[in-house]
């Protein structure tokens, strides 16, 4: 297949889903005439019809709520939040309900949904359009939390997501976008939730990431391989909820030292937890106090300022050398 | 371009049909056979039963906190009796009679209320969602179940259930909206037993009805006597028949009483005067409905003893079947706290049950230990 | 008790004093002085001009997404001109004409659309709160100041704004009871611009209109037609004159058209058609008020010519201001990101900023040498 | 003044709050005439009127927005949510609003607010009526979060809360309500956010918590002193946000050892960021890797079952004796 962009593959994955299962609907505030604000839903209403591929009044406890209706029905809705920075509205939907109902009921009920949602900053937008506050999904019980970092798993993670029996919160990096092309397979494919990935294999020390900040993650890395000499192991979470210890775990004591990047801000975000798991299983391996490349303990700042908010390249450079020094 | 006013298109009705005096109005009255009637009746009964019996329990310390459903019979039962089971029944928490005809268990009441997720389980083939307790929250599960009966173009309905305070909610507003644009098959009924708790209906609003929200929404609304089983019944029978028929939905606002405090843990004597609890009482609904039953001869004294002792054997019965199911380990167990979260369960949170296995094994052995021993030190 | 209707003692009028054509309603028309219906021609012009201005800065890169105001500045302008100074004035994001006239400077949109938070810092002695981009939230807000303002016994009143969009969420519900039941002095005014994004009002509900959303909260409303500033003028008016004098909030909708794409990053072809979008455009506030400034021989051309010219000035001293002020170390160090967010920063943020600070230095002095090297290599 | 419960205690300092500031007003359910469902507001309504102890409908959006307008008007309002496990219907505002408003003007308005609700299990409850979420609070920079954990700081930590020029989620321990008595001052105090409080001076390993974990925490101490001759240092951090994250490091360079404790859910939660900090500052001094004895990341179980899923005395005493045995 040709090479395509992430917003490309998960539209893509999207008429796949629909067309091989007639239970999957899209629903949410522009997902129809619109196609998206970041026309994600491109061509779904021509394909599939009003009936599957509905503009919802804006309300986003509505969205969630109904899509929870929905999923209990027996439907496979697929509820789109137009930006992660609203999605406190549905919140209380899904910590209460998405999350609970098969715990609630003993199996009896479940509720087989995927809330999609752009996060992230980095695009010059309003307030409020540039959040990344996937922690908040991660501690919570009975969600799973998957974000991809570029076209071809973002497409296979989105089919995996539809096909699980548990709620998924998919969290679309939206920086990357258009950022970058890739080749994805002619044939569908799916990855496994909770699995996370190596890209690059190394030995001098473990830099963890994902979504967005992947992206400056590779970039470090890449200047750390030519500038410094040193042999980075890149690991990709992909699934942020419920996290893979494993590979984190194996990589941090094979190398003894560790950087973990993410955009949200740093208290009980992600790099925390990341930290308390080698804390618990490679304390003894580790050389270094584990570092983190993180948003600050601020709102992310209007677009002027967002760059030096977010992690970049720089930043993780200085933080792997500052560990591999100490 | 003067200034004109716009002509609304809707019109809110009350009815009332079996008066507080059992005094019926025959020209409203709905056409239900000796059979339907007794059905109507048992599943009041055994719901006020099941709620006394449960109170006694509470104060025997074999029950949790729980809402108590005495006076809300009506509504519930009147409104139920319209749908078939394979229709949905999507409660708040005090519609245990039509629960009960939709065929939860007593058990189920008496689990969930005492603190076993089992209770949440409903039988198979049962198409109701469990009680709900963050409020107002279940009637978007309810719009959204009507709007994929209309994608799945199938020809069910809804019927849905809140309180006068859950009208207040964010979430109650958007339900009804979503289910007005989407023309789902959705009934929103609303049991105003006009407290929320301690706050009266006149401070959770100042609309003069809250049927007249239905217009906010472009839907047909009515204000019944929710003490009357059988204007709610002719009330429900209207929405539910437009409902099927592609109509959309319906705001019905029944309007009620709690007998009880909110929950065993509510004092109601701060808030509300003996006087008013006394007038209301006297508007019960059960026994308007038995004066009427007995009016109509559908319903004799000896009939009545025997429902009354049927019902008390099955609660009886319930109570033991709980008691033995509550011993077993797929009941007690700690454990099973994590045997549902998930289809399967992610590896960290095994790490975290076997921790918990480990955990629970040391301490019965201490626990065995210290038996022996004689000592008992450490804590729960 | 039969079957009978309520009556709902709420009646909901359409008002529209001056057309399309600019034909005049004399009957219904306000008094306003020479003055005063220039200063309402003069800030809704600004807001056209400043609007037009930030569109040509957009597209050069030097401004970011926005939200255009044009065709909603006879609902911001018309409603705003009941209130004085110390009322409090709680927008949504279209309302340029009453900020401009409320205090607001040019700076302030031209530094908030570009990504400045000082744009959101208001002028002292404006009882303002900024644009709200979560939308409807702020309509809480309001209701808030309006019961604060009861609870200190002071006159005053709140107007605030929301679109066609925003009624459909909750917190518009949540804001309009607590409003009602409190009685407190808040003017609910929605902008129906017909749209919201590329979702049309006849998606986001079903019922006729937003105004009759009143009778569900027992509370006046009105709808009017939100191209023609008198007759919003003249709706506002009535409403804060009740609210003012202890009689409550009120729900005004005005019905206007959005003239441009929703943001400068939409595009409406997709889901509107020219000739929805011309016949609209023949409808737009401004011309229309100006027509009949002429007519009312308030306006004359050279009249019109020095205050366009006088805008014109406005708006190139405030693009001038703005560069120099973005220069400043206040506006773009970054730093400044931590500086604000308490009142005291607490250790470990200022431990961050630290982080921030010395990675910025270290950033600088590579930047410099590479300058000095030659070579580029790191990122932004 | 007299021994008082946490729950007479908190309710002194509305009294004492509202009667020397009239800005200070009391909104939320239940709250006027009823006193609220825990009789925190007891004798208000008959004290300060209507006026200033406002029962709200059901709508906790409405409680919590409405008190960010009383507040940017120039009020000091304290609005209650009646269990914390409703406060995701209000969070939207607080993240959007109450927490960002001093920082998007520039200083210019600002939410001096306190949300009070009663949090956390053991109380045999009901399903939602037991939560611990905390940590979502603490990852939202610009709030403050404060949980105290006896009368004598509920009281002063309130004082505190409500004096404070930025929005404070003040979180109490419904466990504790009525759970013991404790000698407070004749005087109104205040304690200072921010700051944990060392309750045991120990040397061997240190032991965190705070809230109703706090309780058996303690007990936990008292064990491993009677039984193991331990000398455990014990922080109650009292604020979890911002962290005291000096007392913390500085207890752990001198212990080398630690257990954290909270019964909210482990991923994420502030036991993470503990380690997170303790891995910052103080990794050289670690001798064993730090627990956490939390929640675990399930919902918390109905009642018959939250005992064996709160953290208690046998679960710390255990991770304490591991950690030392290390
Ligand atoms: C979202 C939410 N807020 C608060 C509560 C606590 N609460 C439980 S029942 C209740 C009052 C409900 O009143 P109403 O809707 O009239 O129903 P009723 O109990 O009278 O049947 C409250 C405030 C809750 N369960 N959920
Ligand atoms: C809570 C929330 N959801 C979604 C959005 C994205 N969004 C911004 S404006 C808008 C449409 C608003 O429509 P309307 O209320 O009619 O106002 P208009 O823009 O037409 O003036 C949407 C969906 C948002 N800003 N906030
Ligand atoms: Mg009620
Ligand atoms: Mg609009």
């Amino acid at each position: 297949m040709a090479q395509i962009n992430m917003a490309k593959a998960i539209n893509l994955a999207l008429h796949e889903a629909m067309t091989r299962d007639d239970r999957v609907v899209v629903l949410g505030e522009d997902v129809g005439i619109d196609e998206g604000v970041f026309r994600i839903t491109e061509g779904l209403l021509a394909k599939f019809g009003e009936n599957r591929v509905i503009d919802t009044p804006l309300a986003e406890s509505g969205i969630v709520g109904t899509a929870i209706g929905m999923a209990l029905y027996g439907l496979r809705p697929i509820a789109e939040i137009q930006f992660s920075g609203f999605d406190y509205y549905n919140y209380h939907q899904l910590e209460c309900h998405a999350a609970r109902f098969r715990n609630r009921t003993r199996g009896r009920l479940t509720v087989p949904m995927v809330m999609r949602a752009p996060y992230g900053g980095g695009i010059r937008a309003l307030e409020h359009h540039s959040e990344s506050r996937e922690a908040i999904y991660a501690h919570t019980p009975g969600l799973k939390v998957v974000i991809p970092s570029g076209p071809r798993n973002a497409r296979a993670l989105l089919h995996s997501a539809i096909q699980d029996g548990d709620p998924v919160i998919y969290y679309e990096p939206k920086a990357c976008y258009r950022l970058f092309k890739e080749e994805v397979p002619e044939q569908m494919e799916t990855l496994p939730i909770g699995r996370a990935n190596l890209v690059l294999k190394g030995k001098d020390i473990t830099v963890i990431s994902y979504g967005a900040s992947l992206r400056a993650a590779l970039e470090a890395c890449e200047i750390l391989q030519e500038e410094d000499g040193v042999n980075p192991e890149l690991v990709d979470l992909l699934t942020i909820s419920p996290l893979d210890t494993e590979t984190i775990v194996d990589s941090v004591r094979k190398t003894g030292r560790a950087v973990v990047v993410h955009e949200g801000p740093r208290t009980c975000g992600l790099g925390a937890e990341v930290i308390a798991r080698i804390n618990e299983h490679a304390l003894l391996y580790l050389e270094a106090p584990v570092k983190r490349i993180t948003g600050y303990d601020t709102p992310i700042p209007y677009f002027q300022k967002e760059m030096a908010y977010l992690p970049d390249a720089d930043k993780i450079v200085n933080a792997c050398r500052e560990t591999l020094e100490f | 371009m003067p200034r004109k006013p716009i002509p609304i298109p809707h019109q809110i009705d009350y009815l009332s049909i079996l008066d507080e005096n059992a005094e019926l109005d025959t020209s409203l009255e709905p056409k239900l056979s000796k059979e339907e009637l007794l059905t109507m009746y048992r599943y009041m009964l055994l719901a006020r039963r099941g709620d006394e019996r449960m109170l006694l329990m509470q104060r025997q310390g074999r029950m949790g906190t729980f809402p108590q459903s005495s006076g809300h019979e009506a509504v519930s039962m009147g409104s139920v009796f319209n749908i078939n089971k394979n229709d949905w029944h999507v409660p708040a928490y005090r519609e245990y009679a039509g629960c009960l005809y939709r065929g939860w268990k007593l058990e189920n009441f008496f689990l969930y209320w005492n603190g076993f997720e089992e209770g949440a389980r409903m039988p198979e083939g049962v198409n109701d969602l469990p009680f709900c307790v963050p409020i107002a929250s279940q009637l978007l599960h309810a719009a959204g179940i009507g709007m994929a009966m209309n994608i799945r173009k199938e020809k069910q309905v809804v019927l849905t259930y809140f309180g006068d305070g859950a009208s207040s909610e964010g979430d109650c507003h958007e339900a009804l909206n979503f289910a007005s644009v989407f023309q789902a098959p959705v009934v929103f009924i609303c049991l105003n037993n006009q407290y929320a708790i301690s706050v009266p209906v006149h401070k959770q609003m100042r609309n003069e009805t809250i049927a007249q929200r239905a217009i906010a929404y472009g839907m047909p609304g009515i204000r019944c006597d929710g003490n009357d089983v059988l204007a709610v019944y002719v009330a429900t029978k209207e929405a539910v028949e437009r409902a099927r028929n592609g109509g959309g939905p319906s705001l019905i606002e029944a309007v009620t009483y709690r007998l009880t405090p909110h929950t065993t843990a509510d004092d109601p004597k701060k808030y509300r005067s003996d006087a008013e609890h006394q007038k209301w009482f006297l508007r019960e609904p059960l026994g308007r409905f038995r004066k009427y039953l007995f009016n109509k001869k559908v319903l004799t004294e000896a009939e009545d003893a025997r429902i009354e002792a049927e019902i008390d054997a099955e609660i009886k019965a319930a109570m033991q079947a709980v008691e033995q199911l509550t011993k077993t380990d797929e009941y007690a167990n700690p454990l099973n706290m994590f045997d549902y979260l998930y289809h399967d369960i992610p590896p960290s949170l095994q790490a975290q049950r076997d921790e918990l296995a480990k955990h629970l094994e040391s301490k019965n052995a201490a626990k065995k230990a210290s038996k022996s021993s004689g000592k008992s030190k450490q804590a729960h």
